[in-house]
């Protein structure tokens, strides 16, 4: 792999830019791996990344339907925090936020992660208990984070209307100064190119069309480009992971609705810390093109068109210029929507199934980009040893039978 | 200066503007004037102004380079006043008005001399397509520090720091037929709808409609292009049916032909709008269309060619060219030579010899080019250099001069020898692109046709596409198109067709264009100087074939790793050439590398707009009750809870200074525990049902059991969703033997009745049972405390007597005069009447209460007092104590949960899954602080052991905390696990602050366990 | 945004007016505590999730207040028909192929201006 | 009988009343325009609302016995007695709003409830929950297509018809019994929203308010 650094930049610059090598290989799939990823988003991509680099499985394929990186991880707001209300969730977001904060330099990809704190905004007394009760865990989990009162958020964004003349006056907030933003294509492409790097496949344009069982047991997968062979198949394909799911054989406890985001056009920096809000509903931050990077709500039905219904765009921007009055002037530039794949408690899978040998990862809603070191990390654990990760264990698909649900809806965020 | 010297580039004659008019403006400080029809651009143009922005990557220097939407450079921030300013006005767009106020977005210390753009020059090639990917990576620590430089030199305009003046609105239109677009094929479209009856809407993003025509060289029916608008508008505005709005961008096609128009109102006159009759018309409008049938008349953008030194200021596409001279009467400049793949690039050529101008000469990349315009321009002894392209504009800060040499498209090389011609001006034709960003909204993937060199719209059902967007480009053609586009249209919507005579226009002859995307060097593209293809985001040519030499092989992935099409301008200019450059790169055809497919805007859009009237006090309803008045009156302080305002506590004035929160409600508690007080409970859900199956029916929605509950009874309920979780609790009465009232929580109220309503539809619709909304019907108004009784009595004629109006009984009867409904519950474990009256009568009930209740010490009390004294009796409050992962049995509510009742409820099954009926939940307790004087913070987290190291092990959190001024103590309530087991325990509750604090674990009752209070 | 035909009230009204209620058909077991942990499970929270032809139960919230079933392409996001409480879909995943936007979305992913 | 409870929630008229716009014309006003007015806005309070359930069968003639007008059967239905001052509107399939002169609505539920006997119906009072708003003048139809996303184009909502629709973020009852008239039943606690939205989206129209 070709390093990078601010050198290299001058002398490639001098080389008039002719010797930068590809970033990662476009590989013939072979007949047999012995792990198989579906999915090159950044979840997919990690999970082989860590598989080759930190457990030794180097013999292994990425299989995406379309280009890497293209799905909800080249869509998404790219807010990255941990703050999590319960110790399942808090464990496993805390897992991401560490490996994120040295994600860059384990990548050689600067993935532009930016420490610019988030501040999850109260507007009601319980949005306020519940924000001092997820604080209070938080802090006992080892996750930073304070509980700020009006004029403490006054003093970090002094823009935004926090006066009494609000409809829904803000009353405090909880910031975890540790979480922030990241380069969300840069993931994709950090961990594509590290994966490659350690000799992982990475078969773009391919689909799988079904999976090859035998008594119970996964041992590879139909796709478009022939059959390929794997005792062990990882799932991590997002909004469509009921459609595999279904080619396995079984349901799962999950909804793909449409998520919407946009932004404004670039303005100068005017926003340096993520601002969220339940109850007013939107979320913001700039990035740093100087896009007001902004997060509308899920529609309420299932989709995959990646495009939702206009009124949840207006509502977001109401919920904008109800917190910034003196972004009403600022133009709202694109719209788009991802699909998200939905648990009924707002947490994600990372779980065995009917299938021996076929995981899933999915369910992650609103929160998939942020857990992605993580999710990937703990998957490629699990599926490296056979047996569930122990912060993976709780998120098992067989808790809606249980009924030991870990709900979240509270700190998932707006969308909920 | 005299006007016209300053307007230097002003032509004498021609042009839609009106030159006995003068307006002013500035730009970048300066002084300038326009005419009335001018846009800003044309009015920069016209007072020699070549730089209008510095390039955000590089800085270099920029120049005006199309008329419309697609212009990439011009984008300035307007406003004089802090409130007024606009960031990012696209200048072509802006129409002039006086007194307009613009800068340029990039530049320091200015656009003409940046500090910036000598970074630019010498670092340029230090910043490839994604360097930032590949440095600033050490030390870990510093990346904030680097990103705060990378954030500084970023971005476009500024936001405004004041609120904005003006305000914005929303029609929700519907119409049989929506056209986009009023030229030539639009206007024919939306003729041939109207005539045949149908509701048409005509839409156009510019000043004046007419499109294309309104510069046109050509005639219909003899007469010129603009004449036939004229004509045209005056019989579109006899239709009754026929909306047409001019300045309005469509700016989105949504589902099921919803269509989003942005109609600018005042934007035209001034930076903010100005009061007229004492009100400030709105500033724009957004028109919320469902439309039967879309008619997408969008035209076509011009692509201009890619060659080297393509940024430079005076660098321009043809057809603005065009326009510039014959609608705003301006000459962007002296001396013209045009490079050109096709035969309507020719039209810039003739338009400038006519204006006066010189032509040094036509560069055409086809080896024989031949048509009308071909041999009008041989006519008027302009020189045609052939088979060859301008390869290299020389110039910085303006043209001045192009190299032109004879190329090799199919190599992919410069054939021959490069001649220098000096000029002032290059224009471009690359040929032109159908606008098909909306009909790409929805997800329809656009086609490639090689023979127009262009992609056509993909449509779904009730969407057509005619003229320009749909690659027909001769004006007989297009005219015929849009006419039988809205006689389908019209006819789809059950409008029969009318007959519409077609103008005759003189059919041009024309060669055919060639495909030419990047227009070669002589040195390599990754060597030689930069070929922009996204002016906006700095995308050159180079930066895409690096991009593909890195393996972004995907157009989607080449985009993202070089920002092309990611600008304001949503790469209208670019994105075709970026395409066609990437699939040379990677050696395939542009249909393989990928299609473009845009999302909405169609151009960006102001918040405010999109907003509405949504902001401000309209932002979100405020429900009241019936007694509003009276709390503001008595300067309550309101909680919000759902959409209701809710008295929250009424502090007082004593002796001159206002009780704080904590004084107030001790007062208000005090006076329920010891005398009496009042609260309004209006906002409860109430839900009236009727039918004989009323009581076989809450037996099944609720836990507790139904069938005994007598008439002139009430009763608690609990109710889960069939999760086994609870989701709402209240009290329902029994009214008549098949008639019940049930309440709800107050933010519970509108998704219980849908809950009932759901579940009867569903799953029991043969239960007789129907279901009411009364909430707004009845004020509801609670008397509590010792002294209740004394006080009804005074003005109701219902039997108080304990005996005959028992806890847990309804009455009805008279109050203040009133008829009122009056049940004897309890939510302070005092004695307590809830009257309800028709709201219209509350005030009147209300003020006769206080009437009497002065001298037995009544006292209003809000919400927070309500939450205490609940607290000190161990009720809970559904969404505090519970968050959706509680059962009946965790709060201890066994006693309302009816375990064999017939039905299996909603909810019981959940019960005893394997989680549900596990050991060790947690469990609704009462927490007593060692110390009385603490109050527990709400959402604490509890742990047994609090020198655990971190993570520390926590058991249950605070889920309601007080200090009770009757037990003179904190207290709170909480959830723990296995609570119910560790009775007189110690917990402990470490605080942010580094404090501990330890509590006892205790009953949920603090006071009056035993319920006699209620009881008198 | 959607223009949805309200089998009760007869005409095509906006989107705004309705709430989507997820997947339709879904039936409470007459019997539930005969229902296994797994089964009851499946009835929460287990859900048809198909990338085509859905069928879905939406409630006119703003309108009559009546529920109704849907049938819905979850691609191209066309609605193929509504039809009121207690009736069967007449259109199918099995009965009808992808519509012809389905069709062209389900091929490889293009661009996103 | 249905065996449900009635109960008469009026009494004598000397005992004062307050509309739910009373908060409304105290905070917000009520603007008085002279005739360069294109909208005028007039509130009918006070007036008897009946909710009525049941199958259409088994109300229909009952209602026609007692009331004198027949059930609309139709969806979107809206029908007047002569007079104007008693109507039933369609709401669903099994049910209607009736609105009459005000006091009128308890005799009225007795009536149908005896007539109705055993049968399954139901009748519920809502009339101090909501209340009545008139727009009527030229720029009414355009002021409604500021509030509400149903299509009131007179084609498509001829006199006679009445939807409930979205209010800008309420809901609401809209109703057109005449040429001229447009009528709007409102929620209680949403009516000052509601109130404030009109005055705001009419300000331009010169909005003449009688309270």
């Amino acid at each position: 792999m070709q390093r990078y650094s601010g050198f290299g930049l001058v002398k490639h610059a001098l080389s008039h830019h002719e010797n930068w090598e590809r970033q990662w290989r476009n590989p013939t799939p072979k007949k047999q791996y012995d792990v198989i990823i579906v999915g090159g988003g950044g979840h997919g991509l990690a999970t082989a990344y860590y598989l080759a680099k930190e457990f030794g499985v180097k013999n292994v394929a990425v299989i995406e339907k379309g280009w890497l990186g293209g799905g909800n991880t080249a869509r998404n707001t790219t807010i990255v925090r941990s703050n999590y209300l319960w110790d399942e969730a808090a464990a496993l977001y805390e897992h991401a936020m560490k490996l994120w904060e040295g994600l860059s330099q384990d990548l050689n990809y600067n993935v532009m992660f930016s420490q610019r704190g988030v501040l999850n905004l109260g507007h009601t007394l319980q949005d306020m208990r519940d924000i001092q009760r997820r604080v209070n865990a938080n802090r006992l989990n080892g996750i930073d984070g304070e509980v700020l009162d009006a004029k403490g958020v006054q003093e970090l964004v002094p823009i935004m209307d926090c006066s009494k003349n609000a409809r829904y006056p803000v009353m405090g907030a909880s910031w975890q100064p540790r979480a922030g933003v990241a380069r969300h294509d840069a993931v994709a492409w950090g961990y594509a190119r590290g994966a490659d790097a350690h000799g992982v496949d990475i078969l773009q344009q391919t689909e799988v069309t079904g999976f090859k069982i035998r008594d119970g047991q996964i041992y590879g997968v139909h796709t478009n480009r022939g059959d390929i062979e794997a005792k062990t198949v990882g799932c991590v394909a997002a909004g469509n992971s009921s459609v595999l799911a279904k080619m396995g054989g079984f349901n799962l406890p999950l909804e793909s609705h449409p998520l919407q985001a946009l932004v404004s056009e670039p303005i100068k920096p005017i926003l340096d810390t993520v601002v969220m809000s339940n109850h007013v509903h939107g979320y913001i931050s700039q990035s740093d093109k100087g896009d007001l990077v902004i997060g509308a709500g899920i529609d309420g039905y299932n989709g995959y068109g990646q495009r939702g219904s206009y009124p949840t765009v207006e509502h977001t921007l109401q919920a904008i210029v109800e917190m910034f009055p003196i972004f009403s002037r600022v133009r709202m530039n694109r719209q788009w929507g991802g699909i998200v794949d939905t648990c009924p408690d707002a947490c994600p899978i990372i779980s065995k199934t009917p299938v021996k040998g076929l995981y899933f990862n999915c369910g992650w809603g609103t929160g998939g980009f942020k857990a992605t070191p993580g999710s990937g990390h703990v998957f490629a654990a699990s599926l490296a040893k056979g047996e569930m990760h122990p912060i993976a264990e709780p998120f098992s698909m067989f808790r809606f039978h249980s009924g030991a649900l870990i709900d979240e809806h509270g700190a998932a965020g707006v969308a909920h | 200066m005299s006007q016209s010297k300053q307007q230097v580039f002003r032509l004498n004659a021609g042009g839609r503007i009106d030159r006995s008019r003068t307006l002013s403006f500035t730009f970048n400080g300066q002084h300038y004037q326009g005419h009335p029809g001018d846009t800003l651009a044309s009015a920069l143009l016209a007072n020699g102004v070549d730089i209008v922005n510095r390039s955000f990557k590089y800085s270099r220097p920029r120049g005006i380079v199309a008329a419309g939407a697609e212009e990439p450079n011009a984008i300035v921030q307007l406003g004089s006043s802090e409130a007024a300013q606009v960031p990012n006005v696209r200048a072509t767009q802006q129409t002039l008005f006086n007194g307009l106020t613009a800068r340029s977005t990039n530049g320091w210390p200015n656009v003409q001399r940046d500090l910036m753009g000598l970074f630019g020059k010498l670092g340029g090639q230090f910043m490839p397509p994604g360097f930032y990917y590949k440095t600033f990576m050490a030390p870990a620590s510093m990346w904030l520090t680097y990103e705060k430089y990378i954030r500084k030199a970023a971005g476009l305009g500024r936001s405004p720091m004041e609120a904005d003046p003006d305000s914005y609105d929303h029609f929700n239109q519907h119409c049989d037929v929506l056209v986009v677009g009023a030229g030539a094929a639009g206007l024919s479209a939306a003729l041939a709808a109207a005539r045949s009856g149908a509701r048409v809407m005509l839409a156009d993003e510019q000043e004046e409609v007419g499109g294309s025509l309104l510069d046109s060289r050509e005639t219909l029916d003899g007469k010129s292009a603009d004449q036939w608008v004229a004509q045209v508008l005056e019989e579109l505005a006899e239709h009754e049916n026929v909306t047409l709005l001019p300045r309005t961008t469509v700016n989105g096609y949504h589902d099921h032909n919803f269509v989003t128009l942005h109609e600018r109102r005042t934007e035209h006159l001034g930076e903010t709008a100005s009061v007229i009759n004492g009100h400030r018309p709105v500033r724009s409008r957004m028109h919320r269309v469902r439309a039967g049938q879309v008619i997408l008349a969008t035209g076509a953008h011009e692509r201009p060619l890619v060659y080297a030194g393509n940024d430079v200021p005076g660098n321009l596409l043809a057809g603005a060219v065009s326009t510039y001279i014959r609608r705003y009467g301006v000459a962007p400049g002296r001396k013209l030579v045009l490079s050109t793949s096709n035969d309507y690039g020719y039209r810039a050529a003739l338009d400038w010899k006519e204006s006066g101008c010189e032509v040094v000469a036509i560069v055409d990349a086809r080896e024989a080019p031949a048509g009308d315009w071909v041999d009008a321009a041989r006519a008027q002894g302009i020189k045609i250099i052939t088979g060859s392209a301008v390869i290299e504009a020389k110039g910085s800060n303006r043209v001045t001069a192009a190299r032109v040499a004879k190329i090799d498209i199919e190599a992919f090389k410069v054939s021959g020898p490069v001649q220098e011609l000096a000029c002032d001006t290059i224009a471009s034709s690359g040929g032109y692109s159908p606008v098909i960003h909306l009909a790409s909204h929805t997800g329809a993937r656009p086609t490639w046709r090689d023979d127009i060199i262009g992609f056509v719209p993909g449509l779904v059902k009730g969407v057509q596409a005619c003229g320009g967007a749909n690659g027909t480009y001769a004006l007989g053609e297009v005219l015929a198109e849009g006419v039988e586009a809205g006689i389908k249209a019209a006819a789809a919507t059950g409008h029969a067709a009318q007959a519409v005579n077609l103008p005759s226009v003189e059919r041009l002859q024309q060669g055919p264009a060639v495909a030419l995307f990047q227009v070669p060097h002589e040195k390599p593209t990754l060597r030689g100087p930069k070929q922009f293809v996204d002016l906006q985001n700095d995308v050159t040519a180079a930066g895409i074939e690096l991009a593909t030499r890195e393996g972004f092989e995907s157009i989607e992935h080449i985009k993202r790793y070089t920002a092309m099409g990611f600008g304001t301008d949503q790469g209208k200019l670019g994105n075709i050439n970026g395409m066609a450059i990437a699939a040379r790169s990677l050696r395939r055809s542009i249909p393989e590398v990928g299609t473009t497919v845009f999302r909405p805007n169609y151009t960006p859009v102001t918040f405010g707009a999109i907003v509405g009237r949504h902001c401000r006090d309209l932002f979100d309803p405020e429900r009241y009750t019936a007694l509003h008045q009276w709390h503001v009156e008595r300067g309550a302080e309101f909680e919000d809870v759902g959409q209701w305002k809710r008295p929250w506590y009424y502090p007082q004035k004593v002796n001159g200074t206002t009780e704080t929160m904590h004084e107030a409600v001790a007062r208000e508690c005090l006076a329920v525990r010891e005398k009496v007080g009042i609260l309004d409970a209006s906002t409860l859900g109430k839900i009236d049902i009727q039918g004989p199956d009323a009581r076989e029916f809450l037996a099944r929605i609720y836990t507790n059991k139904w069938e005994k509950l007598a008439v002139g009874k009430c009763r608690y309920g609990l109710m889960c969703k069939d999760d086994g979780m609870v989701t709402d609790d209240g009290v329902t009465s029994c009214l008549a033997e098949n008639h019940f009232l049930m309440t709800t929580t107050t933010g519970g109220a509108a998704a219980i009745l849908e809950w009932l309503e759901l579940w009867h539809q569903t799953e029991w619709p043969e239960l007789d049972v129907y279901f009411s909304s009364v909430t707004d019907h009845w004020a509801t108004m609670t008397i509590t405390g010792p002294e209740a009784r004394k006080l009804l009595a005074e003005i109701t004629d219902i039997d108080l007597d304990r005996d005959s109006f028992k806890f847990m009984d309804w009455r009805s009867g008279k109050v203040a005069g009133v008829p009122a409904r009056v049940f004897r519950i309890s939510f302070t474990g005092e004695l307590t009447f809830e009257i309800n009256v028709q709201a219209n009568y509350a005030m009147h009930v209300w003020q006769t209460l206080f009437k009497h209740g002065e001298k037995y010490g009544l006292t209003p009390y809000g919400t927070e007092t309500m939450h205490v004294l609940r607290a000190e009796k161990g009720f809970i409050i559904v969404g505090q104590e519970t968050d959706g992962s509680v059962t009946p049995e965790d709060l201890g509510m066994q006693w309302c949960v009816g375990y064999d009742k017939p039905f299996s409820w909603i909810g019981k099954r959940a019960l005893t899954r394997s989680d549900t009926k596990r050991e060790n939940r947690k469990q609704l307790v009462g927490l007593r602080p060692k110390d009385p004087k603490v109050v527990l913070e709400e959402g604490a987290q509890i742990v047994l052991d609090p020198k655990h190291a971190i993570p520390m092990p926590m058991v249950g959190h605070v889920t309601s905390s007080y200090y009770s001024p009757t037990l003179k103590s904190g207290f709170a309530l909480a959830v723990v696990k296995g609570g119910l087991q560790k009775l007189g325990e110690t917990v402990y509750l470490p605080m942010a602050d580094g404090q501990t604090f330890e509590a006892e674990i205790v009953s949920t009752v603090f006071y009056d366990p035993k319920g006699e209070r209620q009881n008198v | 945004m959607f223009y949805i035909y309200c089998p009760y009230c007869g005409e095509h009204r906006e989107e705004e007016e309705f709430h989507p209620k997820g997947q339709a058909h879904i039936e409470r077991p007459k019997e539930p505590e005969a229902c296994s942990d797994e089964e009851w499970g499946d009835y929460l929270f287990f859900r048809d999730n198909p990338r085509g032809v859905h069928h879905e139960m939406w409630v006119h919230a703003v309108g009559c207040r009546k529920f109704f079933n849907v049938t819905r392409h979850t691609v191209s996001y066309e609605i193929l028909e509504t039809y009121k409480m207690g009736e069967q879909p007449s259109i199918t995943a099995d009965s009808q192929g992808p519509s012809r936007e389905a069709a062209a979305v389900s091929q490889k992913e293009g661009v996103r201006a | 009988m249905s065996n449900a409870a009635t109960f008469d929630t009026r009494t004598d008229t000397a005992i004062p009343v307050e509309s739910p716009l009373a908060y409304s014309y105290r905070h917000s006003g009520a603007p008085r325009a002279g005739s360069s007015s294109r909208l005028q806005l007039r509130e009918r309070a006070m007036l008897g609302h009946l909710i009525l359930r049941g199958g259409a069968i088994v109300l229909d003639e009952a209602v026609r016995d007692v009331l004198g007008i027949s059930l609309p059967g139709q969806p979107q239905a809206l029908v007047q007695d002569a007079s104007g001052e008693r109507s039933i509107q369609w709401l669903s399939p099994d049910e209607w709003l009736v609105i009459v002169p005000g006091g009128e609505e308890f005799p009225l539920e007795t009536q149908l409830r005896e007539r109705l006997g055993d049968a399954h119906f139901a009748i519920s009072d809502v009339s101090g929950g909501q209340t009545l708003l008139e727009l009527s003048g030229e720029a009414a139809r355009e002021l409604l297509m500021k509030t509400v996303v149903y299509d009131v184009h007179p084609s498509n909502f001829p006199v006679g018809k009445g939807v409930t629709t979205v209010f800008a973020k309420a809901t609401t009852i809209l109703r057109r019994p005449s040429e001229e008239r447009w009528e709007l039943v409102v929620r209680r606690s949403f009516a000052d929203y509601c109130y404030r939205w009109l005055l705001d989206a009419a300000a331009e129209y010169d909005v003449n308010v009688q309270p």
